[in-house]
């Protein structure tokens, strides 16, 4: 399937179904180093963007799509994940510019954007125990593919599986940043929800794509 | 005219609260609430909303500048983020404090009733020692 | 068991705020509001209530210590005058902590919650950072 | 007048009356470079006093008279100023004792017991625009009072004369503690209210001594 304004939409509705079926899964893991809504907030956020997909018109560009989607994430999702999700989506809407769909590179280009935007507003590095640690293999793990001469739809599976990864290697580090990071050494042994779901996201958007092709 | 004060917190009644402390040492200045998500109809859940905080930056400002305090790291995202939809003359205005919430509030509350410039209302929230 | 926090504001929406805030990441601390003056009737004014302190240092402690916060300085002297009425015993295991309020009760309530004692939840207080 | 219990209540009673008249003075000062609520905080606490005074059986002591006082302050002042009168006057009971009545240098223990309380309370030096730049020359010139011979009415009367002298002292003065600290420079130029009051609570001491005797 090709990249454009219906693989966005597909994206964004496959991950409010995953972030909802997966909602108590996240509360959980923020129940353990946080504050237990990430599952509620995330959930009640991609419920809103679906809300607002169903109810304009259909958008000629993924990017318009991605814009609306960062717009409603930032009204509705009300912790960390709200300004960091709007700002990784803005970025790659922006990166997209107004290309009708996006080639192999471009997903690369807006993966990395995305990337580069949370750790502008959140400031948090490799390491920290953030989302930015399924973000960044994600990134690199899409260059790898679509130098290899991978199609966009493999480009997102690799950047989804890497984002996967990614997430279970949080599981020993210690918190630098966020709520987690009150916490200190106790952090460790725990999965950030964050990362988690950020691999849920990524997973959306691979599946939307229809697989690698 | 003064410094107007936004104050986003997590929590609509600190917010709130906030501001009415610190009115008792401003009566003239302009000390905006942004305190919790966006209500939809129900009771302000804890969390911070874009949509409140920009709603007040605008209520706060009136052209003689703004600071802005906040509380726990995601409300310095959420205002940072507001910050970047202003148009730059707004922008030029706007300040966004690293300061203890309550204290800071009610030294930058003092300080901008005293006609202080947005930068000297800046200092003195960020200056604010704690328990005076 | 834990150790408990009272959270002393002259605002009563502040020290609720406070307390529902830093449940967020506490469910098993006894967080325990005391903030404006006794109602007598009506509505809490802004100020710092003696018995209000008192009480709640009674209702935090059950036998684990208990932390205190305070917003402004006669905060501070209503708590210290509070702790001066304790019987020695539990006088020895009560800290005044002299904190950022918002930011050091979080803090220290996530302290509790991983079953610090005394002097580390008053040091999570004490150390906490301006917004993480 | 003997300085026994009688007095006490009197005292009190005075006080009350004084503050009751100069609520909204009070208050100015305390708009000018506090929160405004200083006439409100003391006339609420004052009148609490009186009334306890009116329920309570007769006290036997002073001493006892000035403890009930200092609780009540305590829980009904809400301001800076009720911890600070209320550790007050609990120390000038304690200085008393039992005494059925306080001879002049029983006053001049009591007042700087009193000064010493409110000095171990708020932390306050001479000459930082508080209640204690009252309190401190009150508690001098009822020294000398005293050493000179004077009887307890005129011991009282030298240390409320001092104590308005104290008050209108702090006018230049640039606030170090307290509220007016806030202000910094701008606290120059007004009245301390704290000091102000306690120049109308010993007056109201002096005068319920029945002056000069
Ligand atoms: N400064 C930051 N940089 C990057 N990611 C962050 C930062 N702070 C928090 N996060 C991410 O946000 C997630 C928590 O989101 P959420 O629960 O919605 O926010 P909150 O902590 O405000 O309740 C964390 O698991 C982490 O991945
Ligand atoms: N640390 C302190 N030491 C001595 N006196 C103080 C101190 N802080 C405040 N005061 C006195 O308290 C007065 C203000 O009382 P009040 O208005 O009742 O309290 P608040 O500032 O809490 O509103 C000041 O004018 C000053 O005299
Ligand atoms: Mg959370
Ligand atoms: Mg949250
Ligand atoms: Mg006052
Ligand atoms: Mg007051």
């Amino acid at each position: 399937m090709a990249l454009d304004a219906g693989w966005a939409q597909e994206w964004l509705r496959a991950a409010a179904r995953a972030v909802a079926e997966n909602r108590t899964h996240l509360m959980e893991l923020d129940r353990a180093i946080g504050d237990a809504d990430h599952g509620e907030n995330m959930d009640r956020g991609f419920a809103a963007v679906v809300a607002k997909l169903d109810a304009g018109p259909p958008p000629a560009t993924p990017a318009e799509v991605l814009k609306a989607a960062a717009m409603t994430l930032m009204s509705t999702v009300g912790g960390a994940a709200g300004p960091l999700y709007g700002t990784a989506l803005l970025r790659a809407a922006t990166s997209l510019g107004d290309a009708a769909e996006a080639q192999p590179d471009a997903v690369v280009a807006m993966l990395s954007a995305a990337r580069d935007g949370i750790v502008a507003r959140g400031k948090a590095e490799s390491g920290d125990k953030t989302m930015i640690d399924a973000w960044t293999p994600a990134v690199e793990a899409a260059a790898t593919a679509a130098s290899a001469g991978a199609g966009p739809g493999a480009v997102l599976a690799a950047a989804a599986n890497a984002a996967q990864a990614g997430a279970v290697a949080t599981d020993p580090l210690v918190a630098r940043k966020g709520r987690a990071s009150y916490l200190g050494e106790r952090s460790a042994g725990h999965r950030d929800p964050g990362a988690a779901s950020t691999a849920l996201i990524l997973a959306a958007a691979a599946e939307a794509a229809g697989g690698p092709g | 005219m003064s410094v107007g004060l936004v104050i986003v917190s997590h929590s609509a009644k600190i917010a709130e609260g906030v501001c009415e402390l610190a009115a008792q040492m401003a009566a003239d200045v302009r000390l905006v609430p942004a305190g919790g998500t966006d209500a939809g109809g129900g009771a302000a859940r804890i969390g911070t909303s874009f949509e409140k905080v920009a709603n007040a930056i605008t209520k706060a400002g009136q052209g003689d500048g703004v600071v802005i305090l906040t509380d726990l790291g995601s409300a310095v995202m959420t205002a940072e983020m507001a910050l970047e939809f202003l148009d730059e003359d707004e922008r030029a205005t706007v300040r966004l404090a690293s300061a203890a919430l309550v204290e800071g509030a009610v030294a930058a509350a003092v300080q901008a009733q005293a006609g202080g410039s947005v930068e000297d209302v800046l200092r003195a929230a960020e200056e604010a020692v704690v328990s005076i």
